[in-house]
């Protein structure tokens, strides 16, 4: 059975200018124990996504979904207090900015700590204590760096620390934005691999959200592909890097593939809002896509490729 | 230790500051026209005996030399004597300095205090009806006009309703009584605190709520609130633990400088309110051309604004441990 | 969010309890109001020392001319100098220029008998610290005897004619308290510096109060002394006290304050002129009576003879005819006051000459306009436009022009600013406008009161000014002061510059005339010649408004210069110990 | 909830950073208007504003209707004392006769040209200070800083009274000039700190490679960016000018040829009508908290306009 299940999720951002959808009708499904990777440019939707699964929008957010369903637990019906009691101890995250991520007045460990102490009341303190202390020793920092503050870390001790924080209550999905974009290839390494190693000791799932496809190919069980708000392609990793389906994943692949022509990569685009022409109907690549066709005007539907591989383009079906 | 450099180099510098200060000061009383001499309108004084009296108060000689003997008595601890009172400088301002302390740093610390609170409260609901009332409010408040309103109370609480005494300090009729205890002072001196106290609290709480619930609704956008609210924190908790003590680093910062600001005393409040204080006392000193007096409490307020702001510095390290262990 | 909508309100709790703790706090410590009545007193500046040689402002003198005490007062009535620690007038003898005076057995404040040795001591000390305010009084005196310790004797060197309002109205103080304090001065540096800086924490008088405490400089209590030498005595016709347990000062910021405080009953009396805004209200109140006292004040425009145009008798002539007296009395004094018509106050009865009247008094302004006109054109200024036309009508002039054909430079009326004396700078203002109808460019403007001295007295830079003083002595020897031609130098009184030969002749045998009807004349003859040459014009003498309660204290003696006299305080009663006393 | 509370952090947008077309600067300034008054604080703050350009804009009037009505000269020839008031006189008359009403409205005039002038003049010393500061750097830099801090450690209306009692000549340009000289280190602090953030920018570079001097770079380049944050200061310097003048003239160290609202209350303080004639003591005083009321609030939604971030309060402001 799936952990999680993410039925037409929508969210919209409300502005003077009127509304934003950021999020346009995702759907997937995440087995338990695996790890979902989601991928797209900045901008595309996918931390809002994230955002939207803790239902932690900022205020003029507005979200809208046929079902998210974590645990056997409609996540939409939970009132504020319930939903409170599942963040984290569900359902916790690692963040895309590991600085701003703690907070810069309080001794690090305190931090973890606080989360422990607010959804395992019944552990006790000096439990509690311990269990922080082999987290810590567990993500690899070592104990004389328990009690620091947050700035005197580097980068990567951060981003472990905020692993060890996220991981502390036991959650059965853990949502990873970002974990690993500020830091430098060889802490990218150990962090990845440090979460991977986790998971499987743990038996937790991941829904790991970057931009970056090799991250997520080095990881994921499983790839979701967003563009503009819309998941475009998703399958198995197999299944989306050996045959790629819709032009977008197959320019990231490119551009990650051909590691020395950077001039593949896609320029980042501003959000597309129903001001722009044409956006409000039809592919939302269409203006970006190589092979875009007269019927691209119009709004394309989801083809499922496999039982697990599907994409949305109408050349969907023929592309492979 | 860099701290300790970089202190050592920030306390030079203010006492750079403070004689550049001083030396302005001097001269600019020093070429003021009028003597305070010449205050002394009695037609009884002959200009012989005016003359006299100059050269007693050393305004005879030329200003530079009167500068140097100023340096040099400075630095033996002597700031001059009153021509007013009479007495040297440093006891009266001795004299005034606790008043003033005492009236402004309750009413500062209880204001900022009460505009923390409040602010806090406001930005964390920030857009809704309690916002832009506590925001109106605040903003009313805090530009009303000190004298104004401080004289209206005073008709209004202490004339009308009878509350509190009409000005002053303390209740000469109690002092006089031989046998009153420490605490009957005390109870006197706190009655006598509250109207102008109130006036102040009414003035200030406002700013600070200003200022707290801006620096708030930044703090509410930092990524480490988003953190805190995915930890599954109660709500409280967040805005107790997470934002308020963030949020707060600049009120308090904002409350040291204005605690010695107030050191000036607000010479309205002090005057409207017959309040012994500095404040007070350099008005007087102004209008009677008292420059010994005027110097000393001038110099007394931009040292102990000077001060504030190395405290300032001290105090973001000692909360702030970016700063601390940076 | 979902958050207790409570908090607010549980910080303003906290508050609200702090305020009414505080309130609280007041009943607590108004508790105690039996034991010592004394009268309580409202200042409005907290007095400067109680050093006596440097007290020269009013809140001083007001609380240590309670406890010096000087050996001839003035009469409240005739205002003429009565034995006060003396015990008769002085034996004036001619020949060989002596004054003898007799002391009434007295005691000092601690018990020690007050001698002539202390008269002696005073005497000398001023003279050898040429003490300020004093040392001119004294100057004639040559010598001083003791031939027994009720006796003095005063060696003049020369006749003086205000001797006693002078030299022998000096506070006297004890020889023992301060002859260690004037040593120490003497060898100091600079000895007058340190004797005026000498701090006196316990001074020690003879008279009706003694000092009992001070505090924080908010309140300074005096309490009856019981040495004091005249209690139970009749001077001046007066039975004197004091019946008063003492007095307790209290010092309020401003005077609406200390006018609510009177109101309330925080007070007895306020020791300050009460401003005319209040007096409706204040007379409205039964337990409050509202004194008008005249005053021995001289508030006037000054000129400067030195230099174009005001050296112009005319053009002088013209402005005292231009400027309604009548309408500064009335709308900017509020009618508390007087308009001034010689350069003697008409409250100093005595030397007063009430022949000597305004330029143009009851007139219109058109009156006055055509007036100022025929006396400028007269003496030979012309305008393009005159002021009145050839039909005798009213115009808008165009500037005036000299005798010369010159246009007249901007002329500028110095006042004091506005904080020191609404009146004057207000009055500045409307002479402004009036001389303006006439073609007079004038600019009233406000300076600093030490600025405004430093100009007119010592650089002699100006045209016209405004000034006052506030307490003129009785005595009119500062006619001299103020207008004789050898005062007229840089830093002397005769700040217009004024010199009239015959005017000095007149000052100096006024100086030294001995018969008081003889010194009359030539003093009245001084005021009619001012009053032609105009180097002054007097504008105003106010009247001093006080208000007392009358539910608790009864007894004041009006006197010019106000009810805050030694008379009052030694006559006061207690209302209701009076009531006490009835019903026993 | 409505469109005001719904614009997130997302929406503000950074100030375009080359030198901007005029049209562009039309376009902000109208749009920026716009969401200055869809805040109610901002809302309240114009109306106040208005009403009181009106009354600044009618204190012409009455000294031509009937020369009594001059607020400085003019007294009723029949009303000798202060009077409530009546049909001839709105609001009563003041102690020798004067008509209260209008020099209500002259005070409104005085305000205006005190404040605006004095903020004027401060923000253009504080901004010229703060950009050369930050663009020379070291030498000139620490130079003025210093003499920024010499200044602000100075607390001005003393340092006002002081000057005003010492030298005694109050015109109330004096007044203007003295809190203008006063009121600048705040202003170039906080342009200081701007400028050293725009100086290495890019553009900032790239001008420099072209050859622009150093005094085109900061009149085109850097004044354009730092502009509204000086505006916005400049609201609150209007607040404070308004105040200290008010203050100083209530201690009766004002122009006295002047009508001001403090002149004004320190006629009715000084002639002792203070509690007796709340005619004549309240309209002054409501006027000077409801006009610094007025610049206060359109500087607060002017903040939230330009940018949030930027608001670095004064205690003593």
């Amino acid at each position: 059975m799936d952990l999680l299940t993410v039925d037409n999720l929508t969210v919209q951002y409300l502005s003077r200018r009127g509304c934003v959808t950021a999020v346009d009708r995702v759907s997937f499904a995440l087995p338990r124990g695996q790890c979902f990777g989601l991928v797209g440019e900045s901008g595309s939707g996918k931390s809002t996504i994230g955002a939207a699964l803790m239902r932690l929008l900022p205020p003029n957010g507005r979200m809208r979904a046929d079902g998210i369903v974590l645990d056997g637990e409609e996540l939409t019906r939970l009132g504020e207090e319930e939903m409170r009691q599942r963040r984290w101890r569900k359902v916790s995250m690692v963040f895309q900015a590991a600085m701003n991520a703690l907070n810069p007045v309080k001794r690090v460990e305190d931090q973890v700590m606080e989360a422990v102490r607010t959804h395992l009341p019944e552990l006790g303190t000096p439990e509690a204590a311990r269990q922080v202390r082999q987290w810590f020793a567990r993500v690899g920092i070592p104990d004389n760096r328990r009690r620091d503050y947050p700035h005197q870390y580097s980068g990567g001790m951060r981003q472990r620390a905020v692993i060890a924080m996220a991981l502390s209550c036991h959650p059965a999905l853990v949502i990873a934005d970002e974990p690993t974009t500020a830091l430098d290839v060889i802490v990218q390494d150990q962090i990845l691999s440090l979460l991977g190693s986790l998971r499987r000791a743990r038996d937790m799932s991941i829904l790991l959200i970057s931009h970056d496809i090799s991250v997520v190919a080095d990881v994921c069980d499983r790839i979701g592909v967003l563009y503009a708000g819309r998941m475009v392609e998703s399958g198995t990793r197999r299944e989306v890097f050996e045959a790629p389906a819709h032009p977008y994943t197959r320019t990231l692949l490119a551009a990650h593939i051909t590691l020395a022509d950077r001039r593949g990569t896609p320029k980042t685009v501003s959000l597309p809002g129903p001001e722009e022409p044409g956006a409000a109907a039809g592919c939302c690549f269409r203006q970006r896509c190589p092979a875009c066709q007269p019927i691209c005007r119009q709004s394309p539907p989801w083809h499922w490729l496999s039982r697990t591989h599907g994409v949305r383009c109408h050349k969907g079906d023929r592309s492979t | 230790m860099p701290m300790g450099r970089y202190l050592l180099g920030r306390v030079a510098e203010s006492v750079l500051v403070f004689f550049v200060i001083l030396t302005v000061f001097f001269f600019l009383f020093r070429l003021a026209p009028g003597d305070p001499v010449s205050r002394l309108v009695d037609p009884g004084m002959t200009p012989e005996e005016a003359a006299l009296l100059t050269a007693q108060l050393g305004l005879d000689q030329p200003a530079g030399k009167q500068y140097l003997i100023f340096i040099a008595n400075f630095f033996r601890g002597h700031f001059g004597v009153s021509f007013h009172y009479g007495r040297p400088v440093a006891e009266i301002i001795a004299r005034r300095l606790p008043n003033t302390i005492l009236l402004f740093t309750s009413a500062v610390l209880i204001s900022a205090l009460a505009g923390i609170r409040l602010g806090k409260i406001a930005a964390w609901r920030k857009g809704g009806r309690l916002d832009t009332w506590m925001t109106i409010g605040a903003l009313v408040c805090h530009t009303l006009f000190l004298p104004w309103v401080a004289l209206l109370l005073i008709w209004l609480l202490s004339f009308q309703v009878g509350w509190f005494p009409i000005t002053g300090m303390i209740s000469p009729e109690l002092w006089i009584v031989g046998d009153v205890t420490w605490l009957e002072k005390g109870l006197d001196i706190l009655h006598h605190l509250a109207l102008p106290l109130m006036t102040l609290f009414l003035i200030h709480f406002g700013s600070y709520l200003l200022i707290m619930r801006g620096s708030m609704l930044e703090t509410l956008n930092e990524d480490y609130i988003f953190t805190a609210r995915a930890k599954g924190l109660p709500e409280r908790v967040i805005r107790e633990r997470h934002a308020a003590p963030n949020a707060a680093l600049p009120v308090v910062t904002g409350v040291a400088l204005s605690l010695a600001f107030s050191i000036n005393g607000g010479a309205l409040t002090e005057t409207v309110f017959s309040w012994p204080g500095i404040g007070r006392e350099l008005v007087f000193a102004v209008s009677n051309n008292d420059y010994p007096l005027a110097m000393g409490c001038f110099l007394l307020i931009s040292a102990v604004v000077l001060a504030a702001n190395i405290v300032v510095d001290l105090l973001y390290a000692l909360l702030d441990p970016r700063i601390r262990y940076g | 969010m979902a958050d207790n909508p409570g908090h607010p309100i549980r910080g303003l709790r906290l508050l609200l309890i702090l305020a009414m703790a505080l309130t609280i706090a007041g009943p607590a410590g108004c508790r105690r109001t039996d034991g010592e009545q004394p009268v309580r007193i409202g200042l409005a500046e907290p007095p400067r020392t109680l050093n006596i040689w440097l007290a020269s402002d009013a809140n001083s003198n007001k609380v240590l001319s309670q406890i010096y005490q000087p050996l001839y007062a003035m009469d409240p009535e005739t205002l003429e100098p009565v034995p006060w620690l003396a015990a008769a007038m002085p034996r004036h003898d001619p020949v060989d220029n002596t004054y003898t005076v007799v002391l009434r057995p007295a005691r000092w404040s601690d018990g020690t008998p007050l001698t002539a040795t202390d008269v002696a001591f005073t005497g000398h000390l001023i003279q050898s610290f040429n003490i300020p305010r004093y040392a001119a009084k004294w100057a004639p005196v040559a010598e001083i005897e003791v031939p027994d310790p009720q006796t003095v004797v005063f060696r003049l060197k020369r006749p003086c004619a205000n001797f006693i309002d002078g030299a022998l109205a000096t506070p006297v103080v004890p020889a023992h308290r301060w002859a260690a304090a004037a040593e120490a001065a003497r060898r100091s540096e600079k000895p007058l510096a340190a004797l005026l800086n000498h701090p006196v924490t316990d001074p020690v008088g003879c008279g009706p109060f003694m000092l009992a405490g001070y505090e924080r400089d908010t309140y300074l209590h005096l309490r009856r002394n019981p040495h004091f030498f005249a209690s139970g005595h009749t001077i001046a016709g007066l039975s004197l006290g004091p019946h008063i347990d003492g007095l307790l000062f209290k010092v309020y910021g401003t005077s609406d304050v200390a006018v609510l405080a009177l109101k309330k009953g925080d007070i007895d009396m306020f020791w300050w002129s009460i401003q005319p805004g209040y007096l409706q209200d204040l007379e409205r109140m039964p337990a409050i009576e509202v004194i008008a006292s005249r005053r021995s004040a001289l508030y006037f425009m000054g000129f400067n003879l030195r230099r174009p145009p005001f050296n112009d008798l005319a053009l002088r002539r013209a402005v005292a005819v231009l400027i309604d007296k009548a309408f500064i009395v009335e709308r900017i004094l509020q009618g508390q006051g007087a308009p001034m018509t010689a350069v003697v106050p008409a409250g100093n009865r005595t030397w007063h000459n009430s022949a000597v009247s305004s330029p143009g008094a009851g007139l219109s302004r058109p009156q006055r306009i055509r007036a100022a006109h025929r006396i400028l054109h007269d003496a030979g200024y012309r305008w393009q436009v005159p002021p009145v036309d050839d039909g005798g009508r009213i115009q808008a002039p165009t500037p005036v022009l000299l005798p010369d054909g010159m246009p007249m430079d901007r002329i500028t009326i110095l006042t004091p600013p506005a904080d020191y004396d609404p009146h004057r700078a207000m009055s500045g203002m409307m002479i402004q406008e009036w001389l303006a109808d006439v073609g007079i460019p004038a600019t009233a403007r406000p300076m600093s009161f030490s600025a405004l001295l430093a100009t007119v007295k010592s650089r002699h830079d100006f045209d016209a000014f405004i000034l006052g003083y506030g307490r003129l002595p009785l005595d009119p020897d500062y006619l001299r002061t103020f207008f004789h031609s050898a005062n007229a130098g840089p830093g002397g009184w005769n700040m217009s510059g004024y010199r009239n030969p015959r005017f000095d002749r007149l000052a100096d045998r006024s100086q030294r005339e001995g018969d008081p009807q003889q010194r009359r004349r030539i003093v009245f003859q001084m005021q009619a010649i001012l009053g032609e040459d105009l180097p002054y014009i007097p504008l105003y003498t106010p009247l001093l408004i006080e208000a007392v309660r009358t539910d608790r204290f009864q007894g004041w003696v009006p006197m010019l210069e106000g009810i805050g006299n030694r008379w009052s305080f030694c006559r006061l009663r207690s209302v209701r110990a009076d009531g006490d006393r009835g019903g026993a | 909830m409505n469109d005001a509370e719904c614009q997130g952090p997302g929406a503000y947008q950074e100030p375009s950073p080359a030198a901007p077309a005029p049209s562009f600067w039309r376009a902000t300034w109208r749009n920026n208007f716009r969401q200055l008054v869809a805040n109610p604080v901002g809302r309240i703050g114009v109306v106040l504003l208005a009403l009181f350009a009106l009354m600044a804009a009618a204190s012409f009037l009455p000294p031509l209707i009937h020369p009594m009505y001059h607020p400085m000269t003019g007294v009723d020839p029949l009303i000798a004392h202060s009077t409530g008031p009546s049909w001839r006189h709105w609001l009563g008359t003041d102690f020798i006769g004067r008509d209260i009403f209008s020099q209500l409205l002259a005070g409104s005039r005085v305000a205006f040209m005190v404040g605006v002038s004095a903020a004027l003049v401060s923000i253009l010393v504080g901004t010229a200070v703060g950009m050369v500061a930050g663009y020379g750097g070291r030498i000139v830099d620490s130079l003025l800083m210093r003499l920024a801090d010499i200044v602000m450690v100075m607390p001005t209306l003393l340092v006002v009274l002081i000057l005003a009692s010492l030298f005694g000549r109050l015109d109330i340009w004096t007044i203007v000039l003295l809190i203008a000289l006063f009121r600048w280190p705040g202003v170039a602090r906080v342009i200081r700190s701007r400028t050293l953030s725009l100086k290495h920018r890019p553009f900032i570079d790239a001008a420099r490679i072209a050859g622009a001097s150093h005094g085109r770079i900061i009149l085109r380049h850097i004044l354009p960016n730092v502009m509204p944050l000086a505006l916005l200061y400049m609201t609150f310097r209007v607040t404070s000018a308004i105040i200290i003048e008010a203050a100083l003239a209530f201690l009766g160290f004002g122009d006295p040829a002047t009508v001001s609202w403090g002149m004004m209350l320190q006629w009715v303080w000084k002639t002792g009508h203070m509690f007796q004639a709340p005619y004549w003591l309240l309209p002054p005083g409501l006027c000077i908290s409801l006009l610094t009321l007025s610049f206060y609030m359109i500087g607060r939604a002017l903040e939230d306009v330009i940018d949030p971030r930027l608001r670095r309060e004064e205690p003593d402001a």
